[in-house]
């Protein structure tokens, strides 16, 4: 119970915060608040969006989690889901006759495969020379970019459109979108995210290699004494974390632009990081999450159409103290100490 | 009642002194001559432009304006669904009966800027300094060097990007290191097509006292004396026509294509550069011009290029 | 050529040294700093607003240091008083910095995103360059003879000493996060009031997550972690003047593997010479007595 | 007699809560000054608690403390501090990789023009080192010390500080009898000096040669407080646990089958296994199955490093050279965990450090190790009802208190948590059985426990080879005595065939 409602609380607080900031920028609160919420749920077409930026959400956030629980920091989850979106594109472009359950097959594997691999070095750079992950993920974030900017700009140039983006996939790589969201481009990936996150609580909580990965997380040394390679087990955690954030690839490529555009992600792997901690590196939690940042990415964008003074720049402040809101968990026990005084 | 028109600006956002700002200008150009309701939000990402776009459509709006070929996708699906609205788009071609496109031939400005730089050069090496390696910035770098061979086929001309991220875009301490090496290398005059991160290229010219161009808008105050000229690009024209043409019920769809020829793409003299741009040069300068309007040069273009 | 790339190095260097020190304090006193990024952001908002008042680049850059320091009082009533979880309310201090400076300089300027351009006679030419360097040492020389700086090392590896020998853990965590947003301040200050001439949009552009990866691969030291900073402002001063080389054949190499070789480089160099680094013991971990 | 005088200190009716669990229930406590005061009390008594009170470490829910007559409500350290106590904790609060110097002078560092001024400190400490005979190095980092040196540190700390009263929870537990010899005859001096000192232990043996009076703790409550003088360790005893307890029990003399369970021939380690002191060198010895082979050595005579060896013979950092052989099996090759499949148990030296997931709940520590056992999981998938009714069973068998497999393995006291362990390794019914340190930090009814169980396994024809600084336990349950001393193997005696004094002599290289 107090575990369900003291999020709740926390995400109504920074609301607050942030709706008195509006006040202030000279807004009505309510009226700020019932955009915010028809932005967000108030039509098919908005709970389309809502679910369309949760969905990668859904994805970094566990990529960002399963490394967490063997005790790694994964901030490279914004070149891994790069990666995977660039492989899955580069499938589909150089191959476009393929037909369709074949074609999202292969392009989906490839860009699971391409995450994978991005995860894997750091994984391996940890576990054999000890070098920490934190700075490699980060590193091979900016590699990331420079390999796609290279691909798209000199191997798979789409000749018509000056967006550095890679030619379109063949037809048969498209993956089902679904039409009760009045055109938003919720796709087949919504419920494979939901899939995935099931299949990482089953991982994590239900079966031998799982139990490894959160023994090595919580203690190295126990973990080893009781027989476990520590190393191996951090290489598979990095690797299942990049295979993770490159499924966003399937969703963006397959269910969405057709193809590869740079800098398609607002930061997907970076939110997943405040995902993933937010939902407490659980996966129904990881999920709810996702859920409340799409929703706010998705509301605050339509503040700034609607309102006079509420600009995208607001909007990200008051996302920001929402997330702060959150994570302060000791807000909760000051509250209460407050009530008992 | 009021004519409305809705603006949605890319990721740049209404002040970044470039396109963005100066399609703002010219849409509160129109609002202020025709008393047009004018609205305007920017993009916080590539997948946003949609749900404003249709927005925007959903409201009413007369006229809605898509700043950047990034909106391609994005206005041909919206305008598709609402046929009956007025579309536009910068810098990029879609082709339906109720968008307009309103596309620029920088190649043809970025030649002719070549050629002002290559004249003026004394140490016969010119640079470029583009902000995030994208096939528009390959346009104007390409064109920039014709042009200067055209005036001195043994030129040097050095390109450099800031990045490979949009971070490009926004990064003038690394504008300025560019910008600094290559002036270090001999280079002493610089076009920059960066964005904010151009900012830091004028700061190096300020503190090597050489030459810099700007680009989009006039940025020839930014640095009296220092900025050689710019190279504009009437993005404030372009969208305060196509407000103005729409509202009196002329608006026709199609491609609009703004260049030297009418003056949609032109290079700057004002008086902050009149004493360090020649009168020799400026002439020579109208005469290239000329030429390309009529045809007899032909500029190479990197869209073209397969 | 060589000069100029020694040059090039010490000033790319500048913000990032800052930076990685403010990092240092924070982290060796126990609290994680992904906030880096923001601090230095609004210290470089600051630092320009201060500037265009006053007309003085030391002003200016007291003002970029104030503001570090207000980013980071915000990060540490966070973290350390409320015990939020470091790396979420880090990246949220960063989301924050991100929105914040364009609404204030649209408030101040009316000009969302950036400051009006500061005179050259204005901005630093030369000062930070060598200010930095100052810094270290007095960084190295806090952490290894004065007691705070004992108790900084403490307060990150075994908060349950420092406490049990009568120092106040968060206290001292409190004056290492703020001291954080100071040199993290300066390091924006160093971009928008030296490196450039006026602050713009997320001018940072992830220059607090580089100084975190010098300060990771400097062991969290201050001299090494500077020395960190140099490499990385080394491969990015090389990068600018490796572009558009031609070394073989008649293209140049394409700019985007000029681009990632510093990145390639020190993940090389990390796994080649350096092996562990050994976090702080207790980095991360709220201090809570009962 | 003793109510005359003010107490030196004095705990009235304290108590303390830990989200819902009851540490103290009404502590009271008298402590004369100039005494030695023995505290003891099961694991989990609460001993620990109060003294962090007393401290300033922990605030107490209600109750008084009264230092010198004189009412104290502090809420740090520093004040207690300030009033002339110091604590030697029961976990070191010291920070590995820094100096013995700066661990000593942290909070009290002596100031020149602000900064510290170390020769100054070093003078002193060296004063006081000669005058209580507690050589240290002072720059080396701490963590390359053995804890006997760690322990001398902590005393330091207090003496540096003019600590008038002295409190040490467990300061024996990591000890030879020679430096607990030497540490009680300090503590003796330090009494004659006029300090006042509070003892906690689990040894009875040493409350009563060293203690003045005893106060005994059971659940949160003290039980008793009697003058040691009219006392005896088996009254202590029923009075700790509430039942009477066996101090020695009588260990059947072992049959030892033909079969090897250990085999180790030339084993070496020049390698650079992190922390180490001492490499091996060529080390040989066997277990037969149905044994108790006992390894006695001060700590950090190639104890830790012999076991990383044998159980981690891959690695290179752990092994050089030498074979290492399990039920006959040539295991040089073989993974950690393939060795421990062949049914080999561990009872590791740091249960924090190498047996227990702190933060986890009971019922995953229990399966920490035997995750890929067929007993608990199919094809890699976790069967969870088949571990919930094994360690409900398990807790009930080896009586781990309280009986909840959902609270974390931290939340339990040292005593229990050892328990649990014990409890996971012997349900493989282990062919070996490798324990190490197996009662540290354990009270008389665990060990009683603890040992009990290892006989029986060893009847049950496990092969055990048991790693201990504590002579008494290597004596009581060692069918053979192996002695070791700087990575070698330095002498071998049959039960029974050396005296407590020999032992020690070899275990100090002589
Ligand atoms: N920080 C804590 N959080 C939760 N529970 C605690 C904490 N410290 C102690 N406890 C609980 O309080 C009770 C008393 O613990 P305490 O450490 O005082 O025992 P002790 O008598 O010192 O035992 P031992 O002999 O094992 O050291 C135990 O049940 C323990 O689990
Ligand atoms: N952190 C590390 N730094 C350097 N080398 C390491 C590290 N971890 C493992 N290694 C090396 O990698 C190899 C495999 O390590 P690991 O500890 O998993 O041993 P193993 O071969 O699985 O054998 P076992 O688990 O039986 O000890 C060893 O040779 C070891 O030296
Ligand atoms: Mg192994
Ligand atoms: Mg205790």
């Amino acid at each position: 119970m107090k575990r369900l409602l003291q999020p709740i609380l926390a995400v109504a607080l920074g609301l607050a915060l942030g709706l008195a900031i509006t006040w202030f920028a000279g807004e009505n609160p309510w009226h700020v608040l019932k955009i915010l919420g028809h932005g967000a749920f108030g039509s098919g077409y908005d709970f389309g969006m809502t679910l369309f930026y949760a969905t990668p959400l859904i994805f970094t956030g566990l990529s960002v989690a399963i490394a967490f629980h063997a005790g790694l920091f994964n901030i490279g989850a914004e070149g891994q889901l790069t990666l995977g979106a660039l492989a899955a594109a580069a499938v589909g472009a150089l191959w476009p006759g393929i037909p369709w359950p074949l074609g999202p097959m292969l392009a989906g594997v490839t860009a699971i495969c391409a995450g994978t691999l991005w995860g894997a070095i750091p994984g391996w750079l940890r576990a054999r020379h000890g070098s920490h992950e934190v700075i490699n993920t980060i590193m091979l974030n900016f590699v990331a970019a420079g390999l796609a900017s290279y691909v798209t700009l000199y191997l798979l140039k789409n000749p018509d459109s000056q967006n550095p983006e890679t030619r379109p996939i063949g037809t048969g790589y498209l993956i089902h979108q679904f039409e009760i969201f009045g055109g938003a481009p919720v796709s087949a990936a919504l419920p494979l995210a939901i899939l995935a996150t099931i299949l990482v609580w089953v991982l994590l909580w239900r079966t031998a290699l799982g139990f490894e990965i959160r023994a090595v997380g919580q203690n190295e040394s126990a973990a080893r004494a009781a027989g476990i390679d520590t190393a191996r087990i951090r290489i598979i955690a990095l690797s299942l974390a990049g295979g993770l954030a490159g499924m966003v690839g399937i969703g963006e490529v397959l269910g969405n632009a057709g193809k590869f555009r740079m800098g398609f992600s607002p930061d997907y792997g970076f939110l997943g990081i405040a995902v993933a901690l937010l939902g407490q590196n659980r996966p129904a939690g990881i999920v709810a999450a996702a859920l409340l940042f799409g929703a706010l990415h998705k509301g605050t964008a339509d503040l700034d159409l609607e309102t006079e003074h509420v600009t995208r720049e607001l909007s990200l402040v008051l996302q920001a103290l929402i997330i702060l809101s959150v994570s302060a968990e000791g807000l909760w026990s000051w509250m209460k100490k407050r009530g008992q005084t | 009642a009021d004519f409305k028109v809705g603006l949605v600006l890319d990721r740049g956002g209404k002040d970044d002194k470039s396109f963005n700002s100066s399609a703002y200008e010219g849409a509160n150009q129109a609002k202020k001559k025709l008393g047009i309701f004018l609205k305007y939000v920017e993009a916080t990402d590539d997948n946003a432009f949609e749900p404003l776009l249709r927005a925007f459509a959903q409201r009413d709006f007369d006229l809605i304006i898509g700043i950047g070929f990034a909106q391609k996708e994005a206005i041909k699906k919206v305008a598709a669904q609402f046929p009956q609205k007025h579309f536009a788009i910068i810098d990029a071609e879609v082709d339906a009966p109720n968008v307009r496109s309103l596309v620029f031939e920088e190649h043809e400005g970025a030649y002719l800027i070549g050629a002002i730089a290559a004249m003026t050069s004394k140490s016969g090496k010119i640079g470029f300094v583009g902000g995030m390696d994208i096939p528009l910035i390959r346009r104007f770098s390409m064109a920039y060097e014709a042009g200067a061979k055209k005036i001195n086929p043994q030129i040097n001309v050095l390109a450099n990007f800031v990045g490979v991220t949009s971070e490009a875009w926004n990064n003038p301490p690394k504008g300025k290191e560019l910008a600094v090496s290559q002036y270090d290398a001999g280079i002493d005059i610089i076009f920059a097509a960066a964005g904010a991160s151009g900012l830091g290229v004028f700061d190096a010219a300020e503190e090597k006292k050489k030459f810099a161009i700007g680009v989009d808008a006039n940025q020839n105050w930014t640095k009296p004396g220092l900025i050689l000229t710019s190279m504009l690009k009437r993005v404030d024209e372009a969208v305060a026509s196509t407000i103005e043409e729409s509202k009196a019920g002329h608006f026709t769809g199609g491609i609009k294509r703004f260049g030297l020829a009418n003056k949609g793409i032109d290079y700057s003299v004002d008086q902050y550069n009149e004493k360090i741009l020649p009168e020799s040069v400026r002439k020579r300068a109208d005469d290239i011009k000329a030429e390309i309007i009529a045809g007899k040069i032909v500029v190479p273009d990197f869209y073209k290029k397969k | 050529m060589t000069t100029q790339l020694l040059a090039s190095t010490l000033r790319v260097s500048t913000p990032l040294i800052f930076a990685a020190l403010g990092g240092m304090f924070s982290e060796r006193a126990g609290v994680i700093n992904i906030a880096l990024e923001g601090m230095m952001l609004l210290g470089a908002f600051g630092a320009a607003v201060g500037t265009l008042v006053t007309h003085s680049p030391w002003l200016g850059l007291v003002c970029g240091m104030a503001s570090g320091v207000l980013m980071a009082a915000i990060y540490g009533l966070f973290v350390i008083h409320l015990r939020a979880n470091q790396i979420v309310a880090g990246m949220a201090i960063n989301m924050l910095a991100l929105g914040l400076t364009p609404f204030l300089s649209k408030i101040l300027y009316d000009v969302t995103g950036s400051t009006p351009a500061i005179p050259i006679e204005n901005r630093f030419q030369s000062a930070p360059l060598y200010l930095c360097w100052i810094f270290v040492l007095l960084s190295w020389f806090w952490m290894k003879y004065t007691p705070a700086g004992l108790w900084f090392s403490f307060a990150g590896e075994h908060p349950e000493a420092l406490d049990a020998a009568g120092i106040r853990v968060n206290r001292v965590r409190w004056m290492a996060v703020l001291l954080s947003g100071a040199l993290a301040g300066m390091g924006g200050a160093s971009l928008s009031i030296f490196l450039s001439s006026s602050f713009s949009r997320n001018m940072t552009a992830g220059r607090g997550f580089i100084a975190l990866a010098a300060l990771i691969f400097g062991k969290w030291k201050p001299v090494p972690a500077a020395i960190a900073c140099l490499l990385f402002g080394f491969t990015e001063a090389l990068q600018i003047r490796l572009q558009g080389v031609i070394l073989w054949g008649h293209e140049p190499i394409p700019v985007q593997f000029i681009q990632i070789l510093p990145y390639v480089v020190t993940i090389f160099v990390l796994a080649g010479f350096v092996g562990h680094s050994r976090a702080p013991k207790a980095l991360g971990i709220p201090f809570r007595r009962r | 007699m003793a109510s005359a005088t003010t107490a030196a200190v004095e705990l009235r009716e304290l108590t303390k809560q830990f989200n819902g669990c009851v540490a103290n229930a009404g502590v009271n406590l008298r402590v004369e000054p100039g005494t030695i005061h023995g505290v003891i009390g099961e694991n989990g008594a609460g001993k620990s608690t109060s003294m962090k009170m007393l401290y300033g470490v922990y605030r107490p829910d209600t109750g008084a403390i009264f230092v010198h007559g004189k009412k104290c409500d502090w809420s740090s350290p520093s004040a207690a501090i300030a009033a002339g106590i110091g604590m030697v904790h029961q976990h070191f609060m010291l920070a590995a990789p820094y100096s013995t110097l700066d661990n000593i002078l942290l909070g009290a560092e002596p100031r020149r023009w602000g900064r510290i001024d170390r020769k100054a400190a070093r003078t002193r400490l060296e004063t006081l080192a000669n005058q209580y005979n507690l050589p240290v190095d002072w720059d080396c980092p701490v963590e390359q010390l053995p804890v006997g040196i760690q322990q001398r540190i902590e005393i330091l700390k207090l003496l540096f500080r003019n600590a008038n009263i002295l409190i040490l929870d467990e300061p024996t537990a990591v000890l030879t009898p020679q430096e607990t010899n030497d540490l009680f005859s300090n503590l003796k001096r330090l009494r004659d000096e006029g300090k006042t000192i509070l003892l906690i232990t689990h040894k009875l043996k040493e409350v009563m040669s060293v203690t003045d009076r005893i106060t005994v703790f059971r659940a949160g409550k003290v039980t008793g407080e009697l003058a040691t003088s009219g006392t005896t360790p088996q009254e202590l005893a029923n009075l700790m646990v509430g039942r009477k307890v066996v101090l020695n029990i009588a260990v059947t003399p072992a049959s030892p089958r033909a079969e090897s369970a250990i085999e180790i021939k030339g084993l070496n380690l020049t390698g650079t296994m992190a922390g180490s002191r001492h490499k091996l060198s060529d080390v040989n010895f066997s277990v037969r199955r149905g044994e108790i082979v006992g390894i006695a050595g001060v700590e950090g005579n190639g104890q830790s490093e012999l076991l990383q060896a044998i159980l981690h013979p891959r690695d290179s950092r752990c092994r050089t050279s030498g074979a290492v052989t399990f039920l006959g099996q040539d295991v040089t090759a073989f993974q950690a965990l393939k060795i421990r499949e062949l049914g080999v148990a561990l009872v590791p030296e740091d249960r924090h450090r190498e047996g227990l997931l702190l933060e986890q709940s009971v019922r995953e520590n229990f399966l920490l190790g035997l995750q890929r056992s067929p007993a608990f999981s199919r094809a890699g998938f976790l069967h969870s009802k088949k571990l919930e009714t094994t360690v409900t069973q398990a807790i009930e068998e080896y009586d781990v208190r309280p009986r909840n497999l959902a609270i974390p393995a931290g939340s339990l006291s040292g005593g229990n948590q050892q328990k649990l362990i014990v409890a996971r390794e012997f349900q493989r019914r282990p062919q070996v059985l490798i324990a190490a340190q197996p009662t540290r930090g354990v009270d008389v009814g665990a060990i009683e426990f603890i040992h009990q169980r290892i006989v029986r396994a060893r009847d049950e024809g496990a092969g055990v080879l048991l790693v201990s600084s504590e002579l008494e336990e290597i004596m009581a349950l060692s069918d053979r005595i192996l002695v070791m001393y700087e990575g070698r193997i330095v002498a071998e005696f049959e039960r029974g065939q050396v005296s407590e004094r020999e032992l020690g002599l070899k275990m100090g290289g002589s």
